[in-house]
């Protein structure tokens, strides 16, 4: 497998005002690089505040760095160009709610990308819709509803839909698991196995459940304070963690376990 | 703080510097000579040409608005086009008539409607609650220039409780220092002051009163918006887990909270409370500025009328800006937020 | 019911807009304040046909006659005439295209121009829509009275001058609303989830901003109209709007004070007509406003 | 300020009646409710009624006065006078110890003298004099009555002894000295503000010999008079006297229900009947030599034509507003002198309402399809008017029947008078008060060349033939030929029309019942010098 | 011995446009002196209307009805409101979700502690400022905040998720009470920072013996010091007992797919799929009949239309009509 994504010193700051005149910046990402396989399952740890979602939103597009670049097959991706994007990465929401658009109906919304990012024909974007619709454990009726008539775990089906209708190579997520309900987040992990299986697509997510770490991911960057402390396979993390960090946020079962 | 004084002062004189590049070429958008719309000389008066000198008139439009300001500032703000004395005494005076009026009006409507809003709000869905918001919006869509020939009809007409019109019972030889009826009668010397008072207030309730109507009826409800809005909150909940009275509560926590929204819309509310003002004074024949402001339409004097404006505007703009002082002072939080954008 | 997942739901559903109506419909007081505005436009629309006089044409045997229930008062004039008497039915419904009419149409110009400016300053970002929230902060603290009445100073008091003060007035309440409003929908993830799609700005704005800010514009259509038809009718009360001998009902309220106290029906009518128009437009607005506010929550 | 105010309701309403000190002060003093700011405080200088009514009588005194109701002159600061060199010179003997008010701002260090007469006669007569052109130097009253032209020199005989000398005989010569126009300065003052260097002051912040003397003025809201304590007819019995100025008649009319007026200027005729009915209101009418017209300014095309003119007076419908504006209280004119004088002529033919008729005349003038125009109406009552604004709105849908278009213009009074002094208007709906009785005062101030040089000539009507009839017929001392001159000229000026008669309308003033004394003249004016308050009866 | 908190057969009903919905069907719950409960339940399980009833902070349009709700063997239900204000302040605590949120953002942290601190000695007015301080630096000290001076004159705004906790923490303590309520206190927070408040959970629970009732949504942010545990989904009791007990043999269908699906069970493989409870959570509009689980229910059978009864099992008690594991345990 070769390397699909590589992300090369990422850096972004924020500048905030300290006292009148002085600017103070504070890093929430600190030249980050590391690179990514197509397939391959990458776990993003770290405490709140660890420049977590910062790096997923610059994979994504959502913003972008102030230093350092990130390359998708070798090609440089360039900031705000979100059509060339999109039709590689993608990225699943945390919050399916806020994520869709509630004037509009679900239908409407999951055509949106196929209209900007294909040149098919109405029907079958239409089609296309309504296969992945299924794909994703939804039914034809679900295109006609409205956002705030679904369920949570139904949410969670469309934006898994949503990302994966342009047949991306890359998914990004946002501790889009954590707030799902145990019962319901059980059935989407068990839809995004499936699907990585049958797309062959690269994850990237961000979660601070251990647990879910350990089950889906085949790499683990460990961020602290917008650092990299650590980026491995999840098996070297787990036996032979560097830092001690690591070791804390890997096994907290161990310690919970442990009165 | 210091850091959005500073920002606030700098935006405070941008903006007063854009009303004076408005006030003066307003000079060039009035009908009629540009000089006389300025300073309130005639071409048929002697002094017409130092005039035009000392303003420029014959130079670059940029130093014109230089002598423009320079008159501004030194208090030098034209003649009257009717009565051809200086406009800026006689606004001063008539600012005090209007700042009166502003100031109980607003204290009315603060010590009134904020009791009523948050009562309103406790009683939420009882039927003291619809009465108060009903009448609160039914006040609100009154055209006050109507209510106030009501008031006028049913209080100083039918029941005699006011005069119709005046600031005071024109045989009370009051002199005019500050414009403020209560102030001047603090300031004279005359042997009737008790009787003077009373007199004064007997004016001063209704026209006080019809001013405050509005801005009353937006307080009511804003002020019950924003407590509900409160109480659903987080904090307030958990500070009655804690322990803490009711009575606390409501003071310590619910009211400030909830204060916070509605200053931000208190320039709005003064907006309205001006608005009022300007049509209450020429009901009730205030000699303030607003009514010196529709009568100048009328006569064409244009330098009144720039005074009136450039008084009123600065007035709204300085009450704004204090309010916004105020705001970031008591509300740290919301300063970041303001000075984000 | 249709299958093991869709069990529990309803079938077809109503859109969120058509789910706001339904809210709203369902207060008697709203439903009643929307009727009530409903007739009189349509009185004013159908003035024509339902005045019995022309608003000019003066009766002069009959002035100062009240209205048609008071023992003094005539059949023909059911709200009796004025003092130069005019049919005062009559000059109150042709009086509302001033009153009514003119400001919707002040209102609406106003809406275009300032929703395009404010969707355009939402839509940028940085230096010049900070510029310019700090202008509009310091603009919309200028009550609109004064600036109305600073334009009719320019241009001497006529109906195009009301026209264009109220106009101008008006727009930037539009502005600011739209543009906050825009501003704080370009933050939802909704909308950031549709630039992620790769849809162009102008389908961003068209498609995903507009109609989640209808609302907003509707609510401050309503606040704008109540705030025009009370301005041109102040302007008309101070002498300074509408010019004699239009049937406007600011300047009819006028003049009818100068005989208030022989004929209190003519000063009581126009205010009267004012006040419930207003008020059901306050109420429309009020009621929208909170019938969209409880479909945000059930959303 | 809550409790305050609760107190002030409190104390308004039964149980605890106003302050004794109130009522004190109240008792002490008069309020006149006027309807606009005089232009100036010395009348020389203003015809308008609103600063006569404000200063004249108050303020000043004439050398002699006209009373209407015996029609004699009698005597003012004037003790005595009479006719030398066949009506060419007369000789005023001045009354002695009158006293000019003694003020903050001046104090009199001798009694009124001949000096005084020179000097108030001087400042409008000499072009030279120092005081001439102060304050605006327009003297429309004297231009306009021809005194300037009249009056050769006035000679100092002694301290208490002046002479006029005419250039030519005239009969007007004493009523045009008795009107309130001719009042008398105070030469030591005039020379003190010369010396202090302000000498504009001399019409605002007046000295006279009058029964009130001026404390302060405050535009929109007040003037404040004092009795003068040592007025030589005596002191009056208010002591304070205030004019509210009040342009809102209906506003007037409430403020003397209310009691916050004693005595109101023009209320509102329509009200009238309701006034009656209240026993604390009285109102009396009187008649007054006065006429309402509408002037067409001839100077401003297509006015100049007198088709055109003819046409317009055809073509608006006056019984209906003597009607609907004057509830009947007027009289419909038919010429321009009202029926109370002398030289009125029965059998003046006017213009009947025609719009048939006016139209055919707008077609032979050219204007078939009619035309635009503005109609300027003061926004004030007037004794002749009391709703010009009003009456422009009957004339504007008339007008509209021969289609002209009108469009109504109306400013503040006093800013309404300049413009039209300058001529800015098309037509305008005024009027006049007489002044006297000389029927000469209705025409002359009014239609003569020189009245259109001092701009009160509304009409800037000019035809060197009417001023010569009119010399002429002043000169007669024959009161039937004149009457005979006055009828031909009268019929000469209606078929011009430059300006259209409307009305005449009796004069009224309404006042609480606890107020006597309060005299109208009818040449216009206010007096309330031996006005007084009844005694107070509680509430 | 006696529970301090007595639950037998709650049930809370909300007036809703189709008749009142149960929201809390039958609840019962008894926790020991010194005890630490973790109730576990998904979204719409009525967890925190629990909490609210047990603290007296009950709206008009609920209706509750219970055999018994005891604190200390007073009945809850039959006191008037302000005496249930009174036990309510007097005893019982209670910690949030999002404790920046509850704490009142226009006013300093310090002064909020302090108000808190001053309500029971509001009688003395005019307490010594610095006395007040030194309790107050005790209190912060006890929930390991050392910066008690920056704490104190800051705003909720600039503390962190964490250190806003432990300020929520200690105003629960400053009245010693002797049971607290925990809402989700950790859920949006990092899994180190979780461990540090419940280190202090459980250290106040060792030290002043204050039980602890720990609502939780998830099975993997439960209190590791936790004794007993309940499951509760849509307004119904699931299962209770003891920790260990109910982890290593689950008897409910639920309580066992809740224990796979957290990851509990090791011995699951990675990346494959997890056994799951098949739909959605029904709305409190569309609340089945019976046994609420019943749609989802991989052993659900006709009868379970029918509400089972809870049923005693060795120290634990559940409801259901087709147990897992052997009836051995069955007395």
């Amino acid at each position: 497998m070769s390397n699909l994504l590589q992300i090369h010193n990422l850096t972004k700051y924020y500048v905030k005002q300290v006292g009148w005149l002085k600017q103070q910046r504070i890093c929430a990402l600190d030249a980050v690089s590391f690179t990514v396989r197509q397939g391959e399952t990458v776990a993003i740890i770290g405490e709140t505040g660890s420049g977590k979602s910062t790096l997923i939103k610059l994979i994504a597009g959502i913003d972008t760095p102030h230093a350092g670049s990130i390359a998708l097959n070798g090609t440089l991706l360039k900031p705000y160009d979100y059509k060339s994007r999109c039709q590689q990465i993608r990225m699943i929401f945390q919050d399916g709610l806020a994520s869709l658009d509630p004037q509009r109906n679900i239908g409407q919304q999951l055509l949106e990308p196929l209209r900007f990012n294909t040149d098919w024909p109405l029907a079958k974007q239409h089609q296309h819709v309504l296969a992945t619709l299924e794909r994703v454990g939804l039914l034809a009726e679900h295109f006609d509803f409205y956002p705030h008539m679904l369920a949570s775990g139904q949410l969670a089906r469309v934006c898994i839909a949503r990302a994966i209708l342009l047949n991306p190579l890359v998914i990004v997520a946002d501790e889009a698991l954590s707030a799902l309900d145990p019962s319901i987040r059980a059935q989407i992990i068990n839809l995004l196995i499936d699907l990585k299986k049958e797309m062959g697509v690269s994850f990237i997510f961000s979660s601070h459940s251990p647990e879910l770490v350990r089950h889906l991911a085949d790499k683990i960057l460990v961020l602290h304070h917008g650092k990299m402390l650590e980026f491995d396979t999840t098996v070297t993390l787990i036996t032979k963690p560097k830092q001690p960090l690591t070791q804390a946020l890997l096994h907290m079962e161990n310690l919970r376990k442990s009165v | 703080m210091f850091r959005f004084s500073l920002r606030r002062i700098l935006l405070f004189s941008i903006t007063l510097w854009l009303l004076s590049i408005f006030t003066f070429s307003l000079n060039y958008w009035y009908p009629g000579n540009t000089l006389t719309n300025m300073s309130g000389v005639t071409p048929a008066m002697d002094t017409y040409h130092d005039e035009a000198n000392a303003r420029a008139m014959d130079s670059t439009i940029f130093r014109q608005y230089g002598q423009y300001i320079a008159h501004l500032t030194r208090g030098d703000w034209g003649l009257s086009l009717t009565s051809q004395e200086p406009v800026f005494p006689r606004l001063m005076q008539q600012l005090g008539a209007t700042v009166e009026l502003m100031i109980l009006g607003a204290l009315l409507a603060v010590l009134v409607g904020v009791p009523l809003g948050v009562y309103a709000a406790l009683q939420q869905r009882q039927w003291q609650d619809r009465l108060i918001l009903s009448l609160s919006l039914s006040t609100y869509s009154i055209p006050v220039f109507w209510f106030a020939q009501l008031a006028i009809l049913l209080f100083a007409i039918q029941l005699d409780w006011s005069p119709v019109t005046g600031q005071i019972h024109p045989l009370y030889a009051i002199d005019t220092q500050t414009g403020s009826i209560l102030v001047d009668i603090w300031l004279s010397d005359i042997p009737y002051r008790a009787s003077a008072w009373v007199n004064a207030l007997k004016h001063l309730w209704l026209p006080t009163l019809v001013v405050a109507l509005i801005p009353l009826t937006m307080l009511v409800r804003m002020i019950r918006s924003a407590v509900l809005d409160t109480l659903q909150l987080n904090h307030i909940k958990a500070a009655r887990v804690r322990g803490l009275s009711d009575r606390t509560i409501l003071v310590k926590h619910v009211l400030p909270t909830s204060i916070q929204p509605v200053l931000r819309e208190a320039g709005l509310q003064f907006s309205v409370l001006v608005t009022n003002i300007m049509i209450v004074e020429v009901i009730f024949n205030w000699p303030g500025i607003g009514s010196a402001l529709v009568k100048s339409i009328f006569e064409r004097d244009y330098p009144v009328l720039q005074g009136g404006v450039i008084c009123l505007a600065m007035l709204i703009l300085a009450v704004n800006f204090a309010v916004d002082l105020i705001h970031a002072w008591r509300f740290p939080q919301v300063r970041d937020v303001i000075d984000e954008d | 019911m249709k299958t093991k997942h869709g069990i529990y739901y309803q079938f077809k559903a109503p859109s969120p807009l058509l789910m706001i109506w339904r809210e709203f419909h369902a207060n008697p007081i709203s439903v009643a304040a929307y009727y009530l505005l409903a007739v009189i436009v349509l009185a004013m629309l159908l003035a024509p046909i339902l005045a019995p006089y022309s608003p000019e044409w003066q009766f002069t045997d009959v002035i100062y006659l009240p209205p048609a229930w008071h023992p003094e008062g005539e059949m023909r004039f059911v709200f009796g005439t004025d003092d130069l008497g005019r049919d005062i039915l009559s000059r109150v419904l042709y009086g509302a295209w001033y009153s009514l009419g003119y400001p919707l149409i002040a209102t609406f110009i106003a809406a275009f121009i300032g929703t395009t400016i404010g969707a355009w300053a939402g839509m940028s970002r940085g230096v010049q829509s900070s510029t310019l929230t700090h202008f509009l902060d310091v603009v919309l603290t200028i009550p609109s009275l004064l600036l109305a009445l600073v334009i009719v100073a320019i241009f001497g008091p006529s109906l195009h001058t009301v026209m264009i003060a109220i106009t101008l007035v008006l727009i930037p309440q539009f502005i600011h609303s739209v543009q906050n409003a825009v501003y704080t929908q370009r933050a939802k993830e909704y909308v950031i989830a549709a630039r992620l799609n790769g849809c162009s700005r102008s389908y961003i704005l068209r498609r995903v901003i507009f109609p989640n800010i209808t609302s907003v514009i509707v609510v401050q259509l309503t606040f704008a109209l109540s705030t025009a038809i009370l301005d041109i009718a102040a302007l008309g009360f101070l002498g300074l709007g509408v010019q004699s001998p239009a049937p406007e009902w600011g300047t009819m309220l006028a003049r009818s004070l100068d005989h208030m106290y022989l004929n209190p029906w003519s000063m009581l009518l126009p205010g009267l007509m004012l006040f419930v128009t207003v008020l059901s437009i306050n109420i429309l607005g009020d009621n929208l406003h909170r019938a969209i506010q409880q479909q945000e929550r059930l959303s | 300020m809550t409790r305050w105010l609760l107190a002030a309701v409190c104390l308004s309403l039964a149980g605890c009646g106003p302050l004794k000190t109130h009522e004190q002060i109240i008792h002490d003093g008069l309020v006149y409710c006027s309807e606009g700011n005089p232009e100036s405080f010395n009348p020389q200088l203003d015809t308008s009624g609103t600063t006569v009514d404000a200063t004249s009588a108050q303020l000043y005194n004439r050398l002699i006065d006209y009373d209407a109701e015996q029609q004699i002159f009698v005597p003012g600061l004037a003790h005595r006078w009479e006719t030398l060199d066949q009506g060419q010179r007369y000789r005023f003997h001045l009354r002695q110890q009158v006293n000019f008010h003694h003020t903050p701002w001046f104090s009199p260090t001798r009694p009124f003298q001949a000096e005084d007469v020179l000097f108030s006669f001087q400042r409008w007569l000499d072009p030279q004099h120092p005081y001439h052109t102060i304050n605006g130097g327009q003297y429309p009253f004297f231009r306009a009555s021809g005194l300037m032209q009249l009056i050769a020199r006035i000679e100092i005989i002694d301290p208490w002894t002046v002479d006029f000398v005419l250039t030519r005989i005239d009969s007007s010569f004493l009523a045009n000295l008795a009107t309130d126009f001719a009042v008398i300065l105070s030469a030591e003052y005039a020379q003190q503000l010369t010396e202090q260097g302000t000498p504009e002051l001399l019409d605002r912040q007046p000295v006279g010999t009058g029964p009130f003397q001026f404390i302060e003025f405050r535009k929109d809201s007040f003037i404040r008079y004092a009795a003068n304590p040592s007025y030589w007819q005596g002191k009056p019995a208010v002591n304070h006297l205030v004019y509210a100025i009040t342009p809102n008649a209906n506003k007037r009319m409430l403020k003397l229900l209310t009691g916050e007026c004693d005595v109101i200027a023009y209320p509102l005729v329509q009200e009238l009947e309701q006034l009656d009915d209240n026993t604390t209101i009285k109102v009396t009418r009187s008649a007054s030599p006065n006429r309402a017209f509408w002037a067409f300014n001839t100077a401003r095309p297509p006015f100049d034509q007198t088709l055109v003119r003819q046409a317009l007076a055809h073509a608006i419908n006056r019984p209906a507003m003597i009607q609907t504006i004057y509830h009947g209280q007027a009289q419909l004119a038919a010429g321009i002198l009202p029926s109370t004088s002398w030289a009125y002529q029965a059998n003046a033919t006017g213009y009947p309402y025609d719009p048939q008729r006016a139209k055919e005349l707008l077609k032979q003038a050219g204007f078939p399809n009619g035309f635009t125009m503005s109609i300027w109406a003061p926004a004030i009552q007037r004794v002749y008017n009391p709703n010009a604004l009003r009456m422009a709105e009957l004339m504007q849908a008339d007008l509209a029947q021969v289609g002209i278009e009108a469009q109504i213009i109306s400013y503040e009074w006093n800013t309404f008078r300049q413009r039209m002094a300058r001529g800015e208007h098309d037509t305008a709906l005024i009027g006049w008060v007489a002044d006297n009785a000389d029927p000469d005062n209705f025409l002359r101030p009014l239609l003569s060349c020189e009245a259109v040089r001092s701009g009160a000539n509304r009409t800037n009507w000019c035809d060197p033939d009417f001023d010569q009839q009119l010399l002429a017929a002043i000169q007669l001392t024959d009161k039937e030929q004149r009457q005979q001159l006055y009828q031909r000229i009268e019929t000469h000026v209606m078929h011009q029309v430059p300006l259209l008669p409307i009305a005449s309308s009796l004069r009224f003033e309404a006042h609480r019942q606890n107020i006597t004394g309060v005299e109208l003249p009818p040449y216009g004016g206010i007096r309330f010098g031996n006005a007084r308050r009844l005694t107070h009866v509680p509430l | 011995m006696n529970p301090i908190l007595d639950i037998r057969n709650l049930t809370i009903a909300l007036e809703s446009p189709e008749g009142p919905v149960k929201v809390l069907d039958g609840f019962n719950l008894q926790l020991a002196e010194g005890e630490i409960h973790t109730l576990v339940g998904e979204s719409g399980s009525g967890k925190s209307l629990l909490a609210k009833a047990i603290l007296g902070f009950i709206q008009p349009k609920w209706r509750i009805t219970a055999d018994r709700l005891w604190w200390r063997q007073q009945d809850l239900l039959a006191m008037t409101t302000s005496q249930r204000r009174a036990i309510t302040s007097q005893d019982m605590a209670m910690i949030f979700q999002n404790p920046a949120s509850y704490l009142d953002p226009y006013v300093r942290v310090g002064h909020q502690l302090e108000e808190v601190m001053m309500r029971r000695q509001s009688t003395r007015l005019f307490r010594r400022k610095r006395e007040q301080r030194e309790q107050l630096s005790q209190l912060l000290q006890q929930v390991e905040i050392d910066d008690i001076d920056a704490i104190y004159t800051s705003y909720p705004s600039q503390l962190s998720d964490g250190v806003a906790q432990k300020i929520g923490v200690a105003m629960a303590l400053a009245h010693r009470p002797k049971f607290l309520v925990a809402d989700e206190p950790t859920s949006a927070m990092g899994p180190y920072t979780r461990h540090q408040i419940y280190q202090q959970l459980a250290r106040l629970n060792r030290d002043d013996g204050m039980s602890i009732l720990l609502i939780t949504q998830d099975l993997t942010s439960m209190m590791p010091q936790t004794e007993r545990l309940s499951f509760i989904y849509c307004g119904q009791l699931m299962e209770v007992g003891p920790k260990d007990e109910l982890l290593s043999r689950p008897r409910h269908p639920y309580t066992d797919a809740m224990c796979k699906m957290s990851f509990l069970d090791q011995s699951y493989p990675a990346k494959t799929k997890l056994p799951t409870l098949p739909g959605a959570i029904p709305t409190s509009q569309n609340l089945p009949i019976g046994c609420r689980l019943g749609p989802r229910c991989p052993n659900a059978q006709r009868i379970c239309v029918q509400r089972p009864e809870l049923r005693m099992s060795n120290k634990r008690q559940f409801a259901c009509h087709y147990p897992l594991g052997d009836g051995d345990d069955n007395e």
